[in-house]
């Protein structure tokens, strides 16, 4: 009975189950592997895919070009490579997505525990929340940028600066439906009887919020960060027009999808590339949350 | 109960834990649902005390505000020496080790999301700085208390039957060797066999570590098995207070009697000849008792004086407590005559 | 009881298996039983046992997929329910058979009054107007001892305590005046004072309304007091079968025996310890070629391994009108056969 | 023709009419409405010349309308002028107009067009006589060209100055002369308006009723009128110059493109826009730009730029390559030329002559230990991010390290002092827009350049003078053009002023002389496009093509 | 319900001023001028007599507490006068867009129609559409229609109305000529002609919201569908012999509405804010594109005044949102 090594908790064992449960998952294995090769595709590519080196001139004779061999995405309105903007938009454009998607998510959970748990800060936390709601975002956005672009640039130079800002001020202007839901479900979650028994055996708050809190919100959690990536992407775009974005020659998958619009009658493969890799990735997102919250409930696990 | 001259270990006085209810524009506090309404009691060292009473009669209340899982209205709770409905946030985090509970709920009591091993050793991780190995040498010494197979250390709670979750629950009570124990019903849920192994470990974890208990439930039954002193609640107010033995040959207050009554012998000779005393109506609502005793409105042997005042609990027998005017002085003869006759409200089968 | 009518209902090799990721489980293991007009059959077992999949099998109210009813056929007034369409099937339940489930506090649904909920298998299966239903449902409240019935009935099921929603769903189970009420551990939750209420509800409506009830529970201390008859279950098979005397006097497989030895008594002797039935209960992932209750049982000899016992009379009577087991220790293996 | 016998003329904008008031009004769109409804004196053709709308003739010194000492003019209306309610127009209209936009608390747009004018007077009914402070050798400014119409003074009488914002009624829909009068308006969305009763020319207007739908963005407004037949006329359709291609071909409608005064140019900044400077001295004259100051590097830049391929690229139709700031019209054009052939290697050999050398070989021009690096500025537009890109890609190519940066136009040409991103403020080297001069007599636009323009802290970074170009000769040659009054002398004066700031100097850099493209429907006839004036400026001619 | 009803509504007053100071504080600082779109050509002096006249010169302090009178007190006397002849707002000035010079609510009262109509109808169309659906998938959860409806919610919301819209303009409006592409606001619907007209008119806008709106709500519909599906009372309903109809569209469906009738009522507010790009695009000319205009035009009245509406809206619609939850759930009380 006492067999001591094959008793033993491995402690990677846990993390190993999430994995092997994950794996079992078509839909999260789909998008872990798009998601993957997007990444790999924007990290890597620009280092392998690199367009040949034309005058002005003679990329003007190869503009718009449908996709070929040369060009394998086709070329845009000043003949340039659209396989290697592509590439590079697509690093700017996921690293937007996904970091102001955590920020969101990060923020927008801490406040939601904060209201939900401590009973005090609820209603301040909540009115926050109806307020940032409730603000015009163009507008708070100008002001943040316009207040703060210099200084940061200033320290981290203008296009790291840029990422930054912009990373955070869509991450701090989206948090509010996350911490919505978040409050909803900890107000349920801590009158859960194992709450109350861990409060019985003594635990300090901080270890109740993380272990038995936490792990119950990341379904609806998943669910916003998918929404939060979409949006995230496409809230970058629209910073890009109005100025606020990456400097103008800074391809973006949001830009370029703008930028396509305008050719999408004549040339609509201008438009199709930045619009498939930007759905794409949420919906590898989307299964990919739907895949780690299947495999995070050890009761579905289990069968 | 025997040895009267061992110290109790718990002593609780007065206890009330009234729940607000605000209501209004401004949220006003306009009333209390009385859970709890002045209850006291003390329990000897390595002795259970039994605690029944109907649905909702603020039985799991009293053990949480002991706990200091609710801040009790009034009250002191004497546990070993220290108050703890006073105690400060961190020294009551620290009395914490001696005094645990074992919850109504072995599903609902266990987080969904983690392993045997770490709902055992979260007491251990709250409240010592031992190292990895030290700790799993506990967590393994604690469920062969238990009786768990040293195998299950990886398995989650929905991967157990409902005795072993239950054991799962005790190990983590145990885990930092308390003096006392609330059991909140600890087997309400479980099927019969498993009832008893969780009964016997109870009781074999009793007689070796010398544990206290303070052991809730309704089933009279096994309330009868294990605890030496029985206390009948009733509406948040305890109606009856005596020794196990005592009570079952002889209940006293008319609640514990119809209790008693309604309980199913598992023998279908006995359960045709039984009488039992069907209660009529409903309870009253914990936020708006009666005005007299809180039983009055259901009580076979209601008086007047019932409707007006409400009784005290006292001793009227050698360590029978009693709260009901049928017992006291006031209200006429002693009632222990009376309380063989049946009155028209309840009904004799 | 006096001499048995004609059964009402009647199973006949009744197999239910859960298709998992884990594989399959075998829940209900060629289950037959029957019975009876105006009987009370109980039905004990350990937790997990097939009781609740059984009952719920015969409506076809399991989750499908993963449940699938493998095999059998269970005759409610000779017409046979598993193999009947969607749509028959539908005119039979809430009609002709009434169910309460295991949980009175989640069976009702929350956004509903309970008017409503009454009203509706009366109006489907009774073709009521509005106006009648509602005196009727009015008549069921007040049946099952809810005072105040017409007020009551605009009410939700929030606003009632846990024994009064036992009580109404035991109300809509009514509705239609069926033949058979099957109730599943309606009386778990619940703490004595308000068990006993509802015994004697159901008691009184058994006389008044004749009809067959099916009662599942862990608590044979209600069994003994309500019961005509008592099933045993183990290892989604009966094991034991048997009228409550009987069977109390004069148990016969090993499990039930050791399930009668485990309970305290509230009158009687003070035990020094409560008897256990140590070991786990089978795994049942798979078809039984053995006896499930092998493990744990102090009889075992080596047949136990090697043949799943038939069930079979002990008195003399046919099969299921006295007293029969399931268990080698009782027959020598050789008059044995085995199930296929 | 008869009036009002061809139905409806749509006409679609990209950006709504807000107010029909062109003296309230911020932006052409407001104006081209309201062309349509009131009227000037004068109106400009689409050569450029003067031809009278409500005068009977243009005042000259040779008929005696302009006076010898160039101090007054005197205007007569037509006789029998009726306003669309139905009341003579007098010279007591003209009067009050001046009074109204001169207020000095009307916040008058149009207030330029009124500089200079000491008094207008109504002689009598019909004669305006109007009193300069000083000789003025242009006098065709106040009542000439729609932004100058004639307001009813029965209309806009409680209207003076502080209250005009707050005449809702009448500035939405104001008592005109013109061929249409209002009958609706929605803010920011919609005009209608009927065919005015009263016109002059009974046979005029040919459509009974016109509407201006507003909104949306260029590409929607050209597609309403080339492709899906909506709309007959969209005003300001500028879009890539091949979807301009696939929606001519179509085949329902056609792009009309007026060539005015309007340059896309760079402007090189003289003084020195570091961050490290103190603020108040970044982008002043106390600092000379450590790069640009140098005119080599400043006409190496220029000639890396292949000015047809950015027209190809940005305005196909709409635009042509261009060396100047005054592109037209003819009369007073430079015939400058030499910028338009690309001319790469003479620009690496200018770098190199001005010691501007790649020495650590990274691709990058260096000197002193200082890199030939460039913060390159522009507004938000998808042209100018084109040509940001073109332009940096050939500076690059020359071995010049390119910042680019975007802002939006409401904060770039906001004026804002708060700021950090105005054009005024130039807080980078180069910076890119397009300007024009209102007027085909350039005078006041050419006056931008002077010294004492130079935007600076002092006067709230207010001031025309963007690249801070400061020479005395430049001033005196504008002075004498002030005091000029002989046509062919101006323009000769003009041409030189034009070169001192480009081909002389490199301060300014013309890229693209840009046209307003607009489209009309086949079926809508006698459009004539103008770029002196509002385009609208004939619509009581246009007609239904059957 | 009706004093938790009130308490919130007190409760919002305090939090509407402080979002009024905060909006009105950011319109004001963010960057631009309303002078942006005056030519370069007039010069400074004129510029900033503009600018005074447009009182824009004067402190912000001075100007929030002006603004806070008129949106408070002159606005709704205002409208009082209109409504019944009264005199109360006369001679007080109203707030007045600095771009037509017209008071902002006069605009906003032309433009509600059209929003009402366009967007209200898209939204109701995406929900008809979404509950349906949503409905369906849950039934018929990993079925294709499901995995169908999980790839459309999916482009749903990762295609931006910008493109969605400028999609159908061109396969609908262009290449069908099915649909016009700008929208008349001044087409009055009284004959059957004209109401095919308006109908016509509204296709192509409708459409793109719709799907975007469609999109979210399924998603939320089936999730909340798929939770209540397994409940304990849906086994009651099929024991009482009800049909499956019966089971999903009235058990189920009352119960899953509850999260999708809060979703669907916090999504109102952002409607007005969402379609900002679709009423552009169509020349819808509804509040959305009154927003952007104001902010392109740096007009700060107007886009103080609308921000503030959508933060009364949101509030509002948050409060809405409670009420309702508590009426589709009796368990849910708020006192
Ligand atoms: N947090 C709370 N707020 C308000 N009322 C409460 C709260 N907790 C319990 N109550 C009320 O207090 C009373 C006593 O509840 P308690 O849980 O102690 O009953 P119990 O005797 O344990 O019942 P059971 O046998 O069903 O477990 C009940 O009426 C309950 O509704
Ligand atoms: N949905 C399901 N999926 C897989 N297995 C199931 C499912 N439902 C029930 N089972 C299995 O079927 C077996 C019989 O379950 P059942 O509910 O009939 O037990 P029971 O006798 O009613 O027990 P209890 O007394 O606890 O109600 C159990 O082993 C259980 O694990
Ligand atoms: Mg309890
Ligand atoms: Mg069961």
């Amino acid at each position: 009975m006492t067999d001591a090594s094959a008793a033993q908790p491995k402690p990677s064992s846990q993390l190993r189950d999430v994995w092997s449960q994950f794996r079992t998952h078509k839909g999260a294995l789909f998008g872990l592997i798009t998601l993957g090769f997007l990444i790999v595709a924007v990290l890597i590519g620009p280092y392998l895919w690199i367009p040949e080196k034309l005058s002005v001139a003679e990329a003007i004779k190869l503009k718009n070009q449908g996709p070929s061999l040369r060009f394998p995405l086709g070329t845009d309105q000043l003949g340039r490579d659209m396989l290697a903007r592509m590439l590079l938009a697509g690093r700017v454009s996921l690293a937007v997505g996904l970091v102001a998607m955590v920020i969101a998510i990060v923020f927008g959970t801490f406040i939601g525990i904060l209201a939900g748990y401590f009973r005090r800060l609820d209603g301040p936390l909540m009115r926050l929340t109806d307020m940032f709601l409730a603000l015009p975002l163009i507008p708070l956005l100008l002001v943040m940028v316009m207040l703060f672009r210099d200084r940061i640039a200033g320290i981290i130079g203008p296009e790291l600066g840029a990422f930054t800002l912009i990373v955070f001020a869509i991450g701090i202007t989206s948090w509010m439906a996350t911490a919505r839901i978040v409050r909803g479900e900890v107000l349920t979650l801590k009158e859960r009887e194992y709450v109350l028994a861990a409060r019985s055996i003594g635990a300090k708050p901080n270890r109740i919020i993380l272990r038995h809190i936490l792990p119950n919100v990341v379904s609806p959690v998943m669910v916003a960060a998918t929404l939060g990536v979409a949006e995230a992407i496409i809230t970058e775009s629209v910073l890009s027009f109005l100025g606020l974005g990456f400097p103008p020659d800074f391809p973006t998958w949001g830009r370029l999808l703008f930028d396509g619009l305008q050719y999408m009658q004549v040339y609509p493969e201008r438009v199709v590339w930045p619009g498939l890799a930007i759905s794409l990735t949420v919906l590898s997102v989307n299964y990919i949350g739907d895949g780690l919250r299947d495999a995070l409930d050890p009761r579905i696990r289990g069968r | 109960m025997l040895d009267a001259g061992a110290p109790p270990l718990v002593q609780v006085e007065d206890l009330k834990m009234h729940f607000p209810i605000y209501t209004g524009i401004f949220r006003k506090h306009t009333g209390d649902v009385k859970a709890v309404d002045g209850v006291s009691f003390d329990i000897t060292a390595g002795q259970t005390l039994g605690l029944v009473g109907e649905s909702g009669c603020g039985k799991s209340t009293v053990g949480r505000a002991m706990l200091r899982l609710y801040e009790p209205t009034a009250g002191r709770v004497i546990i070993d020496g220290d108050d703890v409905a006073k105690l400060a946030p961190e020294a009551l985090r620290r009395k914490r080790p001696t005094m645990q509970m074992v919850f109504q709920d072995p599903q609902a009591s266990l987080n969904p999301r983690m392993t045997l091993a770490d709902i055992v050793s979260e007491p251990l991780d709250e409240h010592t700085d031992w190292t990895r190995d030290r700790k799993l040498e506990r967590v393994y010494e604690l469920m062969d208390q238990v009786g768990l197979n040293r195998r299950f250390v990886n398995r989650f709670p929905h991967e157990f039957s409902g005795g072993q979750r239950q054991r799962i629950g005790i190990a983590r009570a145990l885990a930092l060797k308390p003096r006392f124990i609330v059991c909140d019903e600890p087997i309400a849920a479980l099927d019969v066999s498993i009832q008893a192994q969780v009964v016997n470990l109870l009781e074999d974890l009793q007689e070796k570590l010398g544990l206290t208990y303070l052991f809730i439930s309704h089933d009279l039954s096994m309330v009868r098995h294990l605890a030496q002193r029985v206390a009948v609640m009733y509406l948040g107010r305890i109606a009856e207070l005596s020794p196990s033995r005592d009570l079952y040959a002889r209940p006293l207050h008319p609640y514990a009697e119809a209790l008693l009554s309604a309980v199913n012998e598992p023998d279908p000779e006995l359960a045709a000849r039984r009488n039992r005393i069907i209660l009529k109506g409903d309870v009253p609502s914990p936020a708006n008792p009666p005005k007299g005793c809180n039983f009055c409105t259901r009580c076979p042997k209601v008086m007047d004086i019932c409707r007006n005042v409400k009784p005290s609990l006292a001793e009227v027998e050698p360590g029978r407590l009693v709260a009901c005017h049928l017992y006291t002085p006031a209200a006429g003869s002693t009632g222990g005559s009376e309380a063989n006759e049946r009155n028209q409200q309840g009904e004799t089968r | 009881m006096a001499e048995p009518a004609a059964s009402v209902l009647e199973v006949r090799d009744l197999k239910t298996v859960f298709r998992t990721r884990g594989g399959e489980i075998h829940a209900v293991n060629d289950v037959s039983f029957h019975l009876r007009k105006g009987e009370l059959l109980g039905v004990v077992g350990e937790s997990g046992s097939g009781k609740s999949v059984t009952m719920m099998s015969l409506l076809r109210l399991l989750p499908m997929p993963p449940a699938e009813v493998r095999g059998g056929q269970a005759f409610l007034n000779g017409r046979d329910l598993i193999s009947m369409s969607d749509e028959e099937l539908r005119s039979v339940r809430g009609a002709k058979v009434g169910f309460v489930f295991q949980d009175p506090m989640t069976s009702l649904n929350p956004v509903f009054t309970l008017g409503n909920q009454i009203m509706e298998p009366l109006i489907k299966h009774m073709k009521m107007s509005k106006a009648q239903a509602e005196a009727r449902a009015v008549e069921l409240l007040e049946l099952v001892g809810i005072p105040d019935a017409r007020r009551r009935l605009y009410q939700y099921p929030h606003q009632f305590s846990g024994g009064m929603r036992q009580r109404v769903m035991i109300a809509i189970a009514l509705a239609c005046d069926p033949d058979v009420l099957i109730a599943d551990e309606p009386t778990t939750a619940l703490d004595v004072t308000i068990q006993a209420q509802i015994l004697e509800l159901v008691r009184e409506l058994r006389q008044k309304l004749g009809m067959a009830i099916i009662w599942i529970t862990h608590d044979l201390g209600v069994i003994a007091g309500i019961a005509d008859r008592v099933m045993v279950m183990y290892g989604g098979q009966i094991v034991e079968q048997a009228p409550v005397r009987e069977l109390f006097a004069n148990p016969q497989h090993p499990y039930t025996r050791a399930l009668l030895q485990t309970i305290p008594r509230i009158s009687g002797p003070r035990d020094a310890r409560l008897k256990v039935i140590e070991g786990q209960p089978p795994i049942l992932s798979g078809p039984l070629t053995a006896c499930p209750f092998r493990a744990r049982c102090e009889f075992r000899h080596d047949t136990c391994d090697q043949l799943n016992p038939a069930r079979r009379p002990i008195d003399g009577l046919p099969l299921g009108k006295g007293h029969d087991v399931a268990c080698h220790w009782h027959a020598p293996a050789s008059a044995e056969v085995a199930h296929a | 023709a008869e009036r009002g016998t061809d139905g409806e003329v749509k006409l679609t904008f990209p950006q709504a009419v807000s107010i029909m008031n062109p003296y309230l009004s911020g932006g052409t769109k407001d104006i081209l409405a309201a062309a349509m409804v009131v009227e000037p004196l004068a109106v400009v053709d689409p050569d450029g010349v003067l031809v009278p709308r409500l005068a009977v003739e243009i005042p000259t010194m040779e008929n005696g309308g302009v006076s010898a000492d160039m101090m007054s003019i005197t205007w007569k209306l037509q006789p029998g002028l009726l306003w669309s309610d139905g009341t003579p127009v007098t010279a007591d209209d003209a009067v009050f107009t001046w009074q109204y936009c001169t207020h000095p608390e009307g916040g008058c747009s149009q207030a330029t067009k009124y500089e200079g004018v000491a008094s207008v007077e109504a002689v009598d009914a019909s004669t305006i006589k109007v009193n300069f402070a000083a000789p003025k050798p242009n006098p065709y400014t106040a009542f000439v060209s729609g932004l100058s119409p004639i307001l009813q003074k029965k209309q806009f009488e409680a209207c003076l100055g502080a209250a005009a914002p707050t005449c809702t009624d009448a500035n939405n829909m104001p008592i005109g002369t013109g061929p249409f009068m209002v009958t609706g308006f929605t803010v920011n969305d919609t005009v209608s308006m009927t065919a005015n009763p009263n016109y002059r020319d009974p046979a005029k207007p040919a459509f009974a009723t016109a509407v201006i739908k507003g909104g949306g963005d260029a590409e929607g407004s050209a597609r309403a009128v080339m492709e899906t037949g909506e709309f007959d006329y969209a005003w300001n359709t500028q879009i890539p110059p091949d979807s301009q291609a696939a929606m001519a071909a179509a085949g329902k409608g056609q792009f009309v493109v007026a060539f005015g005064t309007l340059v896309e140019r760079l402007e090189m900044n003289t003084t020195d826009p570091s961050p490290s400077l103190p603020e108040g001295e970044r982008s002043t004259a106390k600092h000379p730009h450590p790069i640009l100051s140098d005119i080599k590097v400043r006409t190496a830049l220029s000639k890396a730029i292949d000015r047809t391929i950015l027209v190809e690229v940005g305005y196909g139709e709409g635009g042509r390559p261009t060396c100047n700031v005054i592109p037209g019209p003819e009369a007073w054009a430079s015939d400058n030329q030499g910028c338009i052939a690309q001319d790469m290697e003479g620009a690496k050999a200018l770098l190199d002559e001005a010691g501007w050398t790649d020495s650590d070989g990274d691709g990058i021009r260096d000197k002193d230990g200082k890199k030939l690096s460039i913060l390159y500025q522009s507004t938000v537009n998808p042209i100018r991010q084109d040509f940001q890109a073109l332009i940096k890609d050939w500076w690059t190519e020359l071995g010049v390290e390119v910042e680019l940066k975007a802002i939006d136009p409401g904060v770039f040409f906001g004026g804002d002092p708060g700021s950090p991103d105005t054009f005024q403020k130039f807080y980078a080297d180069v910076e890119m827009y397009a300007n024009n001069s209102d007027n085909p007599d350039p005078e006041t636009y050419l006056g931008q350049y002077q010294c004492k323009n130079a935007p600076t802290p002092e006067t709230q970074w207010q001031g025309e003078n963007i690249n801070r170009f400061c020479d005395p000769a430049y001033d005196a040659l504008h002075a004498e053009l002030t005091q000029t009054t002989d046509l062919a002398k101006r323009q000769e004066i003009a041409k030189k002023l034009n070169d001192m700031v480009t081909k002389d100097s490199m301060i300014v850099v013309p890229l693209v002389h840009r046209g307003t493209l607009s489209a009309h429907s086949n079926t809508l006839g006698g459009v004539q496009i103008n770029a002196w004036d509002m385009e609208t400026w004939n619509v009581a001619d246009w007609f239904r093509v059957k | 319900m009706l004093t938790f009803t009130l308490r919130r509504l007190l409760l919002a007053i305090p939090t509407l001023l402080v979002i009024s100071l905060v909006i009105f504080l950011l319109v004001d600082l963010a960057p631009g001028s309303p002078m942006s779109e005056i030519p370069l050509t007039v010069p400074p002096d004129v510029r900033q007599k503009m600018i005074e006249a447009l009182g824009a010169d004067q402190p912000v302090f001075v100007r929030y507490f002006l603004w806070l009178r008129q949106f408070f007190w002159v606005e709704p006397a205002a409208l009082i006068d209109s409504w019944f002849g009264t005199t109360w707002a006369e001679g007080e000035q109203r707030i007045l867009s600095w771009q037509s010079r017209s008071p902002v609510f006069t605009i906003i009262g032309q433009r509600l129609p059209q929003t009402m109509t366009v967007i209200g109808t898209a939204y109701l169309v995406g929900i008809l559409i979404a509950v349906p659906i949503g409905i369906y998938s849950a039934y018929r959860q990993y079925s294709v229609f499901d995995q169908a409806g999980t790839l459309f919610a999916m482009i749903g919301f990762s295609v931006p109305t910008f493109f969605s819209g400028t999609l159908f303009i061109i396969i609908f409006a262009v290449w069908l000529g099915w649909f016009p592409t700008k929208y008349d606001t001044q087409l009055v619907v009284n004959d059957w002609e004209s109401f095919v007209k308006q109908i016509k008119q509204m296709a192509l806008p409708v459409m793109t919201l719709g799907l975007a709106n469609a999109a979210a709500i399924s998603r939320y519909m089936r999730s909340s569908m798929l939770d209540n599906m397994g409940m304990d009372y849906v086994r009651t309903a099929r024991a009482k012999g009800m049909s499956e109809r019966t089971v999903v569209l009235k058990h189920v469906l009352r119960n899953s509405l509850i999260p999708v009738v809060t979703v669907i009522a916090l999504g109102i507010p952002a409607i007005f804010g969402g379609a900002i790009i679709t009423e552009n695009l169509f020349g819808v000319n509804g509040i959305g594109a009154a927003l952007i205009g104001a902010i392109h035009a740096n007009d700060i009245p107007m886009v103080q005044t609308l921000a503030f509406i959508f933060a009364v809206l949101i509030v509002l619609f948050n409060l809405i949102a409670d009420i309702l939850y508590g009426l589709l759930d009796p368990r849910i009380r708020y006192d």
